[in-house]
């Protein structure tokens, strides 16, 4: 266990570091909803391609910086000190392009990674639908054949970044008469297709990160299937697969604001400072934080040995959404009757908490809920049983679905 | 052998008070759902439902424990916690809490008889909208929270958040004269008084700073007793809200449920899995659990009993943590789509913030609870 | 909402009360372990029978009160007050003798049911299995026919009481070829009876309050069939739902024990009893605690009007198993490193905290785990669906066991 | 953007580090099953495992991080952490962590030349059994907890419970000199020592009441420095005993997990049922956070680096909660085979409570950690 660099590790932390310095934007917009944001996003997408860090272990004629796990390590811990723009790409470089590139033609490879790097080109996944959530594999939406090639009629739901994606990879039935798992294919769609619509998911909290994507006869080239025919399902697999490592911290405040918080407030028993059970509170957020971090360090160590990161990489989410929400209440709780006030421009530290209890049940639901996520590590770390399934084995169009 | 449960044959509502409930519940059924709530949630301009305020004051339910001397129906309180669990249910956008609880309790625990005669029948008419002006700063009640000044029966000060203190027309207000802490009554719709909306967790209901420029007031009750008296009008509020937070609290679960019936995942509905089944009965447990203890707070409140802090602290404490758990873990019952702003999810979550920060928060509760427990010992 | 009695109640209850102080003995031996205690524990029985205060709602002629439910409910209160014997009758009274009444034939309830009463006879449940644990009807114990009677062979466990028992009412096999719930038969027998083996169960407490008991060959006619062959199952419905109610508080320490041993401690900041932490915790159990007796008063309402009581009265278990739990860890969190020692004569407030560490999971177990009562409430509560069968509609003898 | 999170490429245990590991696993697994901590449990007169006492010792563990100059191994922090994982997940019953987290980390921490000198080789070598006697009375160290005096180089006082005080050689002792708190050996075989053994929640480790009456004792570390050179002890140990809670933690978990795989309930296996399933993911996530501290841990205590006693208390906390809540679960999956005497279940359990007590309870640590990051705030 050592917290210093080799002096290769240490020579490319500097150089990185003084790239970074030299390059990084100042004072950058970083909604990416916004034009600007957008933009600025792309340009240094486009900046860190070019000095390669951008997908710094994906080949060089790809775009990529050909070089090994820790450097990509590295260049993230020193990127996170500078106020770089939003990303957009996270979903298409952490998920989509690899799925392409796992299971893809090669005439698909050729044409879609190096535009990825390059941020000129934002994918989206379509996965996930009304009827189905979690149940990835219940996609109902249809291509049928037509000719050599598909239409596609459906639904797709919670779709990230949809409204700005220039391409989409879909996850569509084509066998509803084969069992759930065996009659799904993978396709790449151009968002511009016609008889795509677009339509933004009004959330609690106000915001709109996510959309429904409607299909209305959509044309397919059979060229555009990724991976073989009625084999969506594993293909889907690997983009999934990814996701898990792609999730990072999720922001918002941390037990250092609480104790911020602390030390303006009082309790009817004198500073909430020195409010024994807030402290103990504390404790247990900082203990679970750092817990977090060095769960992180692990995983960043395995990753820049080469390795696969282990199944500990998969607590994070599940962590980290509900010690928002529980801060979040607690802090409300301290400010008493003040504490319903949400605008930033009147509560304490410009309404960090109020915001924080409004985002959080989505943290706790989008990318797995709180169920999904101990499921998975009660069955891939712990090898304990799946849940005795119903829709297996059956056709498709026989699974129950309560409707 | 164990403590003596004493003599328990009658710890339920009546057979006329459930009657009221029901009636209650059949009333707002057909006159608020969910719908009304959101009109006032997606109408910026909208601090309560006017419709709704009016059909409840025709009810009557405004003047239920005024005397009938002041034009009410002067029945007890135990008749208010069933309506009031009711209101809960219904997630009502209406000033009732900060017009009855506050306002009327404020007047019946603390007013003069010619306080009393000159507001109680406005109020039971339905012509007057109550709040209740404790707050000045993030913290629990306490001295800290009476900066506003009375002299000469002019006040001047602020006090936020204030809810309905926008829509309001009478005003409970802990200020200081004299060097003493007292409440005042403070006509809203008089000189001296500006409002400005704030935008808050929970927009079904609304919430104002109330700023006071020599506006006249009025003491009431004794001087010097100012934090005292909030305390007993807050008492018996928590109560009262215990049960608006018990019906809030079983309706987010009524509808876990019955979504976790009908919601497929993996070829059966979700409410077949343990992990749904054993949090909706967690849910369950919490439920039941805060509405014996507001039972015991509504048995305490229509008697006076001695025990009725110790009851109001217990009851406020597990009816809020009741009905935070119920909506957030109803809302994660129902995945993606309990996010979104279209389904009623939200309308719970940040109601149960509003019921569970009101009246305070449950930190100081618990506090008071175990000095109140303390005291009983000691005595 | 009254607390008052009505004149008819509170003249019931005085009477009561007269009586209770009049007879109940004085310095009594509690523990049904020793002989005098088991002694005692008759004697009390036959007297509170004698005088229409033992199973005062069951008819005269079977030496029952005859009277109301609330007399019932009365009667309890005012014997809580006063320092009773053990009560080695409960699961007798409250479970096997109910059954026979319920499902038994009548020469079987003439014989059984007022030496019950007046605690003569001692009733044991002989329902648990090595194999099924929470799952009753997954009893193995045979009993095959030989001529018109029957010949068990078996084990069963967890059985309270087998060890003084006179009878046990028995759920054994009659039928490994119909599906699990269909091939079982309810059956009394006397504990006596050749071939009855009763060993004590060590548990981690360092008591032995349950017991295994072995059955070799065991000889019982068909006359002690309660209920029809192969209807078991539904026989031991009864049983069970009978046993919801009698299962009362759990005793050991309260918030109250806490709050006594904060007198005496110091935390790192000051006087435990100033410690807002801990004070917050006791808000907490004593709004569990209070909320349960509230609870339990909305039942013996419920009970005195002689209706059925609503499904609150199943949370009591799992409620104060944890409490309990949680309690004794936070006492000893206080206590620090003092907190190992058990001893009573050397720990704070006589090791109380310790003892019930020690007895919690336990608490958490017998009687159905934490795990079966949240699944009795989610399914006869709130009629969420039963957990996905896979022992259903298939012979007994081919449900997986895993082994 | 987000604070910055080091440079972290190596945060693992080292290809040596792990070798060390899995040859202290397999010695472990070959000399103590469970049976030899039954053993010790079972008899009373047995407060530990003499046999696997001298194999340790003939392992050499006793010296992991002695200097070799005094005998030792010489080895860094982590190694001993590693070893420590082991032990904790084998159940050990033997004063290992009395000799080597608390006096050998004593004598090196605090020592003088000849102390070290006089005391490592023994120790290192198997000759000597070691324990820590800081507390008097229920409550965290404090001033309270020396109630011990010297004088003219002889104690007098009671100390209880003292971890391994029943069979220990020598001991080190807070107690009160001159008005000064601070730390004294004791060498309990001389003179003027009684020792009681007393009955505890874990009789797998032994402990006692120890009373001096004018034992010789010899001061450790400067005068007056006993409480800061007591909490810079309990620093090192709460991270070596954090690596045994870790390790017992996932054995317990391993232990649920196997049997809920073997355990048949309705016809499949009670690992299939999301109950169970659930329980065993949350015990797995308090355990990877609790490792996760711990590494932390390791790496303060290695490097002696600013940070350790917010890692040392970071460590503590998390292991503390990590092992009780997997005990208990772990325990509660067996169900009534669980809570028998002779299903391992609650060797974990009592142990799980042992090891959160020894080195002081979780309560006081939080304080001591929410302390430490004030400090570094201010600073």
């Amino acid at each position: 266990m050592d917290f210093n660099d080799t002096p290769e590790e240490a020579e490319y932390r500097a150089r990185a570091r003084a790239w970074l310095q030299q390059n990084a934007p100042k004072a950058t917009p970083h909604d990416t909803e916004t034009p600007a944001g957008m933009a600025s996003a792309k340009a240094w997408q486009r900046k860190k391609a070019e000095a390669g860090y951008a997908a710094i272990t994906w080949p060089k004629e790809w775009g990529g910086g050909g070089g090994p796990p820790w450097q990509s390590v590295i260049f993230a811990q020193e990127e996170a000190d500078f106020d770089t723009p939003g990303n957009p790409f996270l979903i298409g470089l952490g998920m989509c392009v690899p799925t392409v590139m796992t299971a893809g033609n090669d005439a698909d490879k050729a044409r879609f990674v190096r535009p990825a790097v390059l941020g000129e080109e934002i994918w989206c996944q379509l996965f996930s639908e009304p009827g189905g959530g979690s149940d990835v594999a219940a996609a109902r939406t249809r291509a049928v054949r037509d000719g050599d090639d598909w239409v596609i009629n459906g639904q797709k739901v919670w779709t990230s970044g949809a409204h700005y994606s220039d391409f989409g990879l879909l996850l569509a039935r084509t066998d509803p008469d084969a069992p759930k798992h065996k009659g799904l294919t993978m396709f790449w769609l151009d968002m511009k297709s016609p008889g795509i619509d677009v339509r933004p998911i009004h959330q609690m909290s106000g915001g709109s990160n996510f959309n429904e994507v409607y299909f209305n006869d959509v044309g397919v080239k059979d060229s555009q299937r990724v991976g073989a025919l009625n084999d969506g399902w594993r293909v889907s697999l690997v983009t999934l697969m990814n996701e898990r490592l792609a999730v990072g911290g999720l922001g918002g405040p941390s037990w250092r604001a609480v104790m911020r918080l602390a030390q303006d407030v009082a309790t009817l028993a004198g500073p909430a400072a020195k409010d024994a059970g807030l402290r103990e509170k504390i404790a247990d957020w900082y203990v679970q934080a750092e817990g977090l971090k060095y769960t992180r360090y692990r995983t960043q160590t395995a990753l820049s040995r080469g390795q696969t990161p282990g199944p500990e990489s998969s607590i994070g989410k599940v962590v980290s959404a509900s010690l928002m929400q529980d801060m979040a209440n607690t802090a409300m709780e301290l400010e008493d009757q003040y504490g319903i006030i949400s605008d930033p421009k009147d509560g304490p530290l410009a309404g960090v908490f109020q915001a924080a209890l409004l985002s959080a049940p989505g943290m706790r639901i989008a990318g797995g809920t709180d169920e999904i996520m101990r499921n998975i590590i009660a069955e891939r770390v712990l090898g304990l049983p799946q849940d005795v399934r119903l829709d297996k084995d059956v056709p498709f169009k026989d699974v129950p679905t309560g409707r | 052998m164990g403590e003596r449960e004493g003599p328990v044959m009658d710890f339920d509502f009546s057979d006329d008070q459930k009657f009221l409930k029901s009636e209650a519940r059949k009333f707002l059924e057909a006159r608020c759902p969910t719908s009304v709530a959101r009109g006032v949630l997606d109408d910026p301009a909208k601090s309560y439902d006017a419709d709704l305020w009016k059909a409840i004051a025709a009810q009557g339910w405004l003047g239920t424990t005024i005397p009938e001397q002041f034009g009410g129906l002067g029945l007890g309180g135990v008749e208010l916690c069933a309506i009031a669990e009711e209101l809960g249910r219904a997630l009502a956008p209406v000033p009732f809490s900060s017009t009855v609880y506050f306002l009327v309790e404020g007047l019946l625990v603390a007013g003069s008889h010619e306080q009393k005669q000159r507001w109680l029948p406005k109020i039971a008419a339905g012509g007057i909208i109550g709040c209740f002006a404790s707050s000045e700063r993030p913290g629990p009640l306490s001295e800290a929270q009476a900066g506003a000044r009375v002299e000469g029966g002019r006040i001047s000060g602020t006090k936020a958040p204030v809810t309905d203190g926008d829509v309001g027309d009478l005003a409970v207000v802990l200020a200081r004269e004299a060097g003493q802490i007292s409440l005042f009554l403070v006509d809203l719709t008089g000189e001296g008084v500006r409002r400005e909306t704030l935008q808050t967790l929970d927009p079904t209901r609304g919430a104002a700073r109330l700023t006071f420029d020599g506006a006249p007031a009025e003491r009431l009750g004794g001087a010097g007793e100012g934090l005292a008296l909030a305390q007993a009008v807050l008492d018996r509020a928590a109560i009262l809200l215990a049960f608006e937070q018990v019906g809030g609290a079983d309706r987010a679960l009524q509808m876990a449920r019955d979504y976790a019936l009908q919601r497929f995942a993996f070829g059966r509905p979700i409410g077949s899995y343990q992990a749904i089944k054993h949090k909706l009965a967690d849910i369950y447990i919490k439920n039941e659990l805060a509405r014996s203890n507001a039972y015991y707070g509504a048995w305490a409140l229509a008697t006076e009993a001695a025990e009725l802090p110790v009851a109001a602290a217990a009851a406020r404490v597990s009816a809020t943590e009741a009905f935070w758990f119920a909506a957030k873990e109803s809302l994660q019952t129902h995945g993606g789509m309990g996010y979104t702003w279209d389904v009623d999810c939200h309308l719970f979550y940040r109601r149960a913030q509003q019921l569970g920060l009101v009246a305070g928060g449950a930190k100081a509760w618990k506090e008071r609870l175990v000095s109140q427990l303390e005291r009983r010992n000691a005595a």
